[in-house]
């Protein structure tokens, strides 16, 4: 989708986002680094590289990782692929569904940049300007060595304290992520969609 | 005092159920030849539930996710655990298994207050599976009560003292598989997993539960299986000392598990048919056997 | 003897009212049965050889009993009275159904 | 004290007077009912000697505890029936006037045929007032059948009198017993089919439906509760009292009684017009009471009898005005009349409970002791009265439901499903409705003030010893 | 103050207040609640009072006589207090009624007669009230929706009611006397009439407590009965049903007298036939009532469902059994009540009971979900509730004697009423509120004061069930039976006991815990109904997305559409009316030849066996 010009430039890593480290806080991370419930949002040719994460040969269980039915009890929201403007809508719906500590992993080059699909009409080049990605994961849809790797990755992020994401969504969304999300979805509410 | 035991019967039924919990995790997933989680997956994922924040539907929501979680470690303070015995003399049968109702009403409540849809499908279903594995069950625990004139657990216990052959397992040998299969029910375990059926209805009640709540659901389901299994070990296997107890416990738990890792999952229309077939027609020959001819309680070894 | 003959006379009457379906043949096995009817009960009061009970002159015994022939009387005069009240119903009947016949007589029973 | 032929005497004289002078006759017949009606109280009682002669010889009349009863409550019910009926005299006022005569002496006689004359006048002026109803034919079958019921009446009483030489109810009743079986039974059943004709029992009642069920205002009162007290009573007196049947035969008739009974209520159910109901439902009541008075309860069958008459008497009138003024009795467009004269509805209401015989009504009284002497006889007696009293009750409860509370059904009853039908003069009937509610009520509470004069006359019919000695005694 | 002048003034008063509603219709409705409380204080202060005999009126050569017992306090405290509490909905359904003065009036005449009933001396005076409670209660039931379900109701309780009369009647003949302790003496030395007259006598009680065979008129007439009169109906009248029970089952003692016949499971065949029949109608009021679209409807069958409980309670004569029965009339009296009162409230502000069309309303009307809520937990038996209590007690008592056939249709039906109490509560009160009920308001505080009573005896008398039981020891003492064992708050059975108090408490510590865990863990933050995990689609229309029509659809398939027991009835009454129509066309036909055929068959036949027979 072309880029248009007058799209606004914020420093969204403005201020110390990383968690005031409070003993709690250090405590809570630790519980959120070791378990974390993934919302399998199959949205592009990546969804197909997950089971085999999940079941014997890589076995994403070990690390405490396991597949939620409903956004609410989820904490990373996984984008696997590109994501036409139809499920964008979808996606920001089940994002603002999703508990508070949440993250969002990018699945190869398509959220990146738009990928090999940049140019075409149906489908978003850049996911980060309508969701807060705290990851991304490489490769024209990553081998589930890449993705237990990046899972790994956020793991430790979590540890630390870096994946703030939700923080980033929470301070910037009405002047960086409410209006591209307006842009690209045209001016209509989000929530009562009425001629999808 | 009695009040402190049972405090102390729901810590150490939150301890060692939870790493049960882990174990058999990790025996479903050597069944299905994957790795699994380390032993405290399940301690970090009800921490993790806890530190989230949470969303709230309203008061019914809110008072009902307090209420099954009240009643269910209400119960599990009158359940006789190998020997310690909060309130002697009142663990009653009877008592424990409306007051594990008072858990499934109060979750009922909450999930059909969430709004969702799936959550009253889900509720509708646990009702109707409930009807399903709760008759069977109470009619063989019936035969025993009347066989041995009483109907207090620990009583029941001290009647299968003395070595392997006095167990009801083999006293009742039909009424221990009946009892075993409305255990599966009541643990809604895989066969009988219909209302938390995650790809059918998105995990049933709890679609809508999320943070704390979701925290609470999990002890919730913690304890209860806590009280059944501890139910099945006390009326069957006659829990004996400390080590025995928990050994049977997690014999028969993971056994369960072992049963579900590889079944796949009933229909709610054939649930409730499958369990007044053949069980409730066991239970009954069962309860025959025990009332009219005396055989497993007067005449045994 | 002569008894069961009125009682058959009045059997006959009955016989009528059974079998006939237009109203004045009822009316008249109503009459037949009336008239054996009147016979029996004169019969009743029948004493051979006896006399006919009117005193002429000095009352010389042997009288039939007079009270039958008084009841038989009033009887006639009863008949009498319930015939013409027949009639009348019979000539409304006709003015309204135009028939006699109780089969062609429809509309009223069946409301 | 007044003497009780002039029960019969004046209404004649009124009835002559009124066919010369035709304007008076409206005031002569309210005078005549009024003057009945109350001398009923001061009636003397004993036997009364008509022409001079001795009783076994010539006609007396009987004026014991049972018939005195009977006139009180005949007379009343005339007088009753003429204030419901007050729009509808039109010219029947002189025959009228000759079937009060007629009653009155049908239940005071003391002679058999004398009985069968004033039959004949009852039933005679019945078909006359009956014609006024446009239904020619079923007059004309109520003719054929009470004519040949007289008949076989006469022709039983011929042939007592041809085996015992008298016709006098007293003598009868003393030499009965010995009379050899077969005339006996042939005399029993010819008399008893002759009085089945008026008292509407089943074989003999085909003419009820076709003469009940077309009645008006006037015609129905009358014929409901007048003629058929009157019948009922007279059956009760000679099947009670004088040729008073054995084992076998009393069997027979009780069968038949029951059966009127159960037959009726059941097409009660089955019908759909008011009248017609109620025409079912009085054949039922009749066929109850002569059960009774066959099985020996003379005190249940007298209050089931006066139940009855006064019931009818509000039934009729009600079912014959509604059919005056709207032209049609079908219950179903009558729902919710009630409502329009709750007076009338709650006589109606009333009167109906009492007929079924639930408590606080008087009709519970007389179900209690028609209950205790059906037991004395056997089982089944009392099993089959509960049975068509359920029935009885199942469709005036029907009946009463429909007409106090309007609206289809599935919906919450209201104003708007009212049926059209409205009740024109209705003013003498609603006073009626709430004068016998009321006493139905009182007596159904405290039964004793209407009930011990009635058990003074069962057991005057009961011990035939005082009724020979007054009347043969004088010989 | 004496029960006959008491019943006096009550048919006095019922007469006044037809009148003063006439007048003003608020007026007449707030005398019925005055009386009401009136003879509740009155009827409380006969407590203690035993053996008192009092005579109303002399009835021909009858006397109708009262006589105080335990037993009857008993159940003239339920039936007044349930009316004194539904008669405060009285005056808001004024407006609403066809004939409110006739409700009036009928109301208190129902009420007097339902005392009259309990403290009868004798069976006759006992007849009579029962019949004034039917025919008073017949007319009421058509100011509702339906026309011909009064019929159905009066054609089966007459069945009941008449079949008793007969039994009566019988033992007047054979006993010579109408007095229940004379006959009850008779009756010991005469089995087989006793047999005779327990089941004629008891179908009385089976109708109207509306088991097996006869219960189709009950969801008949309590669904379509006025919203007002539908608790009296089944928290109230069904318990004279009970009352009847307990006289020819207990109060003439049916154990020692039959104990000579063919014992089943250690109690007489007869005690066991009832019994069995109602645990079918346990079965039978569960299954019909999981169907149920309508509430009312639901709720009358739930009242099926708790007579079994009752009628297997009082049959059982055992201390434990019996007990249970009796407590259980006390709490599905209140909780049947509450129940119908709050759906009453429902329809007196959003005019249907239909779940399909409710939904929500826990937002606008929170008492009346409170009142709900505590009933179906009581109704359910649910321990911290006093419905919990009665049906432990009738558990241990079926336990001690060893009936398996009837625990399984009672286990089945305590578990069943899970199913059937929560779906209301779903369907009615939780999920989405549509839009045609947003400015739903709660009841006006006079109708929230009955429903604020109930819902606090209930949770009085489950945390004390002891103060009921000791009562009815006492009750059970009287009619010759051993009084249940009360310990302080521990109520002991020959096969068990249990402690109200401390399951309540632990309950509370339990509860406390959790709020504890749920208060220190981050605010949750509130949301909107309709926003839920719908797998990403929009939802906008709240009145499609209320999961309430058909709610156990997969649980119903299961069994068919079982009605026979109506179909059978129907057909007994089409009979009736065919055999009528047959009998006109025969003997009332138009021609006159069929009627005289009739007469000369009659000579005939009369002429051959005149004097053979």
């Amino acid at each position: 989708m072309a880029m248009n010009n007058d799209f606004n430039e914020i420093n969204l890593n403005d201020g110390d986002l990383n968690d005031t480290i409070t003993f709690w806080d250090k405590l809570k991370n630790v519980f959120r680094g070791n378990s974390l419930w993934m919302l399998h949002y199959c949205t592009g040719c990546g969804a197909v590289e997950l089971p085999p994460t999940m079941t014997s040969r890589f076995d994403m269980e070990r690390i405490g990782m396991g597949p939620m039915a409903t956004p609410r009890q989820a904490d990373v929201l996984l984008i696997t692929g590109y994501l036409s403007v139809k499920t964008l809508r979808r996606v920001i719906y089940t994002y603002e569904q999703m508990m508070e500590p949440k993250y969002v992993v990018g699945f190869g080059s398509c959220t990146l940049n738009g990928g090999i699909y940049y140019d075409s009409y149906a489908t978003i080049n850049k996911l980060d300007y309508y969701l807060p990605v705290d990851l991304y994961i490489a490769g024209c849809m990553p081998r589930p060595e890449a993705v237990m790797n990046g899972f790994k990755k956020l793991m430790d992020m979590i540890k630390k304290g870096e994946a703030t994401g939700w923080k980033k969504y929470q301070r910037h969304y009405e002047d960086y992520y409410s209006p591209n999300q307006i842009r690209s979805l045209g001016e209509v509410y989000v929530k009562d969609e009425f001629h999808e | 005092m009695s009040y402190l035991i049972g405090l102390m019967l729901i810590v150490i039924a939150f301890l060692w159920q939870v790493t049960l919990e882990g174990f058999q995790r990790k025996v479903t997933a050597k069944v299905q030849r994957r790795v699994g989680p380390r032993w405290y997956q399940t301690f970090m994922d009800i921490f993790k539930a806890f530190s989230k924040s949470s969303i709230s539907h309203g008061f019914i929501y809110d008072f009902g996710a307090m209420m099954t979680l009240g009643g269910t470690m209400a119960t599990v303070v009158f359940l006789p655990f190998s020997g310690i015995v909060a309130f002697n003399g009142l663990d009653n049968f009877f008592v424990i298994i409306y007051l594990l109702a008072v858990g499934s009403l109060g979750m009922a409540m909450s999930a059909v207050g969430s709004g969702n849809p799936w959550a009253s499908i889900g509720v509708m279903r646990a009702l109707t599976q409930m009807v399903g594995y709760e008759v069977p069950f109470m009619i063989v625990v019936f035969g025993m009560i009347f066989g041995y004139g009483t109907s207090s657990i620990s009583a029941l216990v001290e009647v299968q003292a003395g070595g392997f052959l006095n167990w009801h397992l083999l006293r009742m040998p039909l009424g221990a598989i009946v009892g075993f299969i409305s255990l599966m029910g009541m643990l809604a375990k895989k066969p009988y997993d219909t209302p938390i059926a995650p790809a059918e209805i998105a995990s049933g009640p709890l679609v809508e539960y999320g943070g704390k709540h979701l925290g609470m659901l999990m002890l919730q389901h913690e304890f209860a299986v806590f009280i059944e299994v501890g139910l099945f070990v006390n009326l069957f296997l006659g829990g004996g000392g400390i080590v025995a107890y928990l050994i049977k416990y997690a014999a028969v738990y993971l056994f369960a598990t072992i049963i579900s890792a590889v079944l796949g999952r009933f229909k709610i229309e054939q649930v409730v048919y499958h369990f007044y077939k053949v069980p409730l027609a066991l239970s009954l020959i069962q309860a025959a056997v025990v009332i009219f001819t005396g055989l497993g309680v007067e005449i045994w070894l | 003897m002569s008894q069961y003959l009125y009682i058959a006379l009045m059997f006959v009457g009955i016989y009528g009212l059974l079998s006939q379906k237009n109203i004045l043949k009822m009316i008249i096995s109503l009459n037949i049965m009336e008239l054996g009817l009147n016979l029996f009960i004169i019969s009743t009061g029948y004493i051979k050889e006896a006399k006919a009970p009117i005193i002429l002159f000095g009352n010389e015994g042997n009288y039939v009993d007079p009270l039958p022939q008084a009841i038989v009387l009033t009887a006639i005069v009863i008949g009498l009275g319930v015939t013409a009240v027949a009639l009348m119903l019979a000539r409304n009947i006709y003015k309204t159904y135009g028939t006699y016949e109780i089969d062609e007589i429809r509309g009223e029973n069946d409301d | 004290m007044i003497n009780p032929v002039l029960l019969i005497a004046i209404p004649l004289l009124a009835a002559f007077i009124s066919v010369f002078i035709q304007k008076l006759s409206w005031v002569l017949l309210f005078g005549v009912s009024i003057f009945t009606a109350i001398s009923g109280f001061f009636l003397q009682k004993g036997m009364f000697m008509i022409g001079g002669w001795k009783p076994p010889f010539g006609i007396n009349l009987m004026i014991d505890d049972y018939s005195f009863i009977i006139i009180i409550v005949i007379n009343l019910l005339f007088f009753l029936t003429l204030l419901s009926g007050m729009w509808e005299l039109k010219k029947n006022k002189t025959i009228l006037m000759v079937i009060l005569a007629g009653i009155n002496g049908l239940v005071m006689t003391g002679d058999l045929f004398n009985l069968f004359v004033f039959l004949e006048i009852i039933t005679i002026s019945g078909y006359i007032l009956a014609a006024s109803s446009d239904k020619y034919y079923s007059v004309f079958k109520y003719l054929v059948l009470g004519t040949l019921g007289s008949s076989l009446y006469l022709f039983g009483i011929m042939v007592l009198y041809g085996t015992l030489g008298t016709l006098n109810m007293a003598d009868i009743s003393q030499q009965f017993p010995n009379v050899s079986g077969s005339v006996k039974i042939i005399s029993l059943t010819f008399v008893f089919a002759g009085l089945g004709v008026e008292a509407k029992l089943l074989p003999f009642n085909a003419w009820v439906k076709g003469i009940y069920g077309n009645t008006t205002p006037l015609t129905g009162p009358l014929f409901s509760t007048v003629f058929a007290t009157g019948a009922i009573a007279v059956f009760g007196r000679i099947f009670g009292q004088i040729l008073v049947p054995d084992s076998t035969l009393i069997f027979a008739f009780i069968a038949l009684g029951l059966i009127t009974f159960i037959f009726a209520e059941t097409s009660a159910m089955a019908s759909k017009k008011l009248r017609e109901l109620l025409t079912f439902s009085s054949i039922g009541q009749a066929g109850l009471i002569i059960t009774m008075f066959m099985i020996g309860g003379f005190y249940a069958a007298l209050i089931q009898l006066i139940n009855n008459a006064f019931a009818k008497t509000i039934l009729f009138s009600y079912a014959t005005k509604a059919y005056k003024s709207n032209g049609d009795d079908t219950i179903n467009n009558m729902s919710g009349l009630f409502r329009k004269n709750v007076m009338m509805g709650f006589g109606f209401t009333v009167a109906t409970l009492s007929l079924i015989g639930l408590p606080l009504f008087f009709g519970f009284y007389a179900k209690i002791n028609m209950l205790q002497s059906a037991f004395a006889l056997n089982m089944w007696i009392p099993a089959l009265i509960i049975l068509g009293s359920i029935i009885e009750g199942i469709y005036y409860i029907r009946l009463l439901v429909k007409l106090w509370n309007p609206g289809e059904e599935g919906q919450e009853s209201s104003e708007l499903a009212q049926s059209q039908f409205v009740i024109k003069n209705g003013f003498s009937l609603s006073l009626i409705a709430v004068l016998i509610g009321i006493i139905f009520v009182v007596s159904g509470i405290i039964p004793d003030f209407l009930t011990e004069n009635i058990a003074k006359a069962a057991d005057s019919l009961s011990d035939a010893a005082t009724y020979l000695s007054t009347v043969l005694g004088g010989i | 103050m004496t029960i006959n002048s008491l019943i006096a003034q009550g048919m006095i008063s019922s007469l006044l207040v037809y009148l003063l509603t006439k007048l003003n219709k608020k007026l007449g409705a707030f005398l019925t609640v005055l009386f009401s409380g009136y003879l509740l204080f009155v009827i409380f202060g006969f407590q203690n009072s035993a053996g008192e005999v009092f005579s109303l009126i002399h009835f021909g050569e009858f006397e109708l006589t009262f006589m105080t017992s335990h037993y009857a306090w008993y159940f003239a405290i339920v039936l007044t207090l349930t009316y004194f509490l539904v008669s405060f909905f009285n005056p808001y359904w004024m407006k609403k009624m066809v004939n409110p003065a006739a409700y009036n009036m009928l109301f208190m005449v129902s009420m007097v007669g339902t005392v009259g009933v309990f403290y009868a001396k004798d069976f006759l005076t006992l007849f009579i009230f029962y019949e004034i409670v039917v025919w008073s209660s017949l007319f009421i039931i058509p100011m509702g929706k339906s026309r011909k379900t009064p019929v159905i109701y009066y054609t089966i309780s007459s069945i009941g009611s008449f079949a008793m009369l007969y039994a009566i009647f019988y033992l007047y003949h054979s006993v010579g006397s109408f007095d229940i302790q004379a006959v009850s003496e008779a009756m010991s030395q005469a089995p087989n009439t006793y047999r005779f007259v327990f089941f004629t006598m008891i179908v009385a009680g089976l109708t109207k407590l509306g088991i097996f065979p006869f219960h189709t008129w009950l969801p008949a007439a309590h669904g379509s009965a006025p919203h007002t009169f539908s608790p009296v109906l089944s928290g109230g009248l069904v318990k004279v049903g009970g009352f009847i029970a307990l006289i020819t089952a207990t109060v003439i003692p049916s154990f020692k007298i039959l104990a000579g016949d063919l014992q089943l499971m250690g109690v007489p065949f007869e005690n066991y036939l009832i019994m069995l029949l109602g645990a079918v109608s346990i079965v039978v009021g569960t299954l019909m009532a999981i169907k149920q679209e309508d509430a009312k409807k639901l709720i009358a069958y739930s009242t099926v469902s708790n007579s079994g409980y009752i009628i297997i309670g009082l049959m059982l004569n055992d201390q434990v059994g019996f007990a249970g029965g009796m407590m259980h009339v006390f709490n599905h009296a209140m909780a049947s009540g509450a129940m119908f009162l709050s759906f009453a409230a429902i329809a007196y502000r959003t005019g249907t009971t239909k779940m399909s069309e409710l939904g929500g309303l826990i937002k606008r009307m929170p008492l009346t979900f409170a009142a709900y809520l505590i009933a179906i937990i009581s109704l359910a038996g649910i321990p911290p509730m006093s419905g919990f209590a009665s049906k432990w007690l009738i558990f241990q008592g079926l336990a001690s004697n060893g009936m398996m056939f009837i625990a399984l249709a009672a286990f089945f039906g305590s578990i069943g009423s899970f199913l059937y109490v929560f779906r209301p509560l779903s369907a009615a009160f939780l999920g989405q509120l549509s839009p045609k009920h947003k400015d739903v308001k709660e009841v006006p505080w006079m109708m929230q004061i009955p429903l604020i009573i109930m819902s606090f005896l209930t949770i009085f008398y489950g945390i004390f069930p002891g103060r009921i039981l000791a009562y009815i020891s006492k009750i059970q003492e009287s009619v010759g039976l051993k009084g249940v064992e009360i310990e302080g708050t521990k109520i002991i059975a020959a096969t068990g006991m249990w402690d109200s108090l401390v399951i309540t408490l632990v309950f509370g510590g339990g509860f406390m815990l959790a709020a504890i865990l749920f208060f220190i863990s981050p605010k949750a933050k509130p949301v909107d109904q309709m926003n839920t995990y719908t797998s990403g689609e929009f939802i906008y229309d709240p009145d499609h997305y209320h999961y309430a029509k058909n709610y156990y659809a997969t649980f119903e398939n299961n069994y068919g559409n079982k009605k026979r027991v109506e179909l059978f009835f129907d057909a007994v009454a089409l009979r009736v009316k065919e055999f009528g129509e047959m009998v006109k066309t025969m003997f009332f036909a138009k021609s006159v030849s069929f009627s005289i055929f009739w007469i000369m068959l009659f000579f005939t036949l009369v002429y051959f066996w005149g004097d053979k027979v």
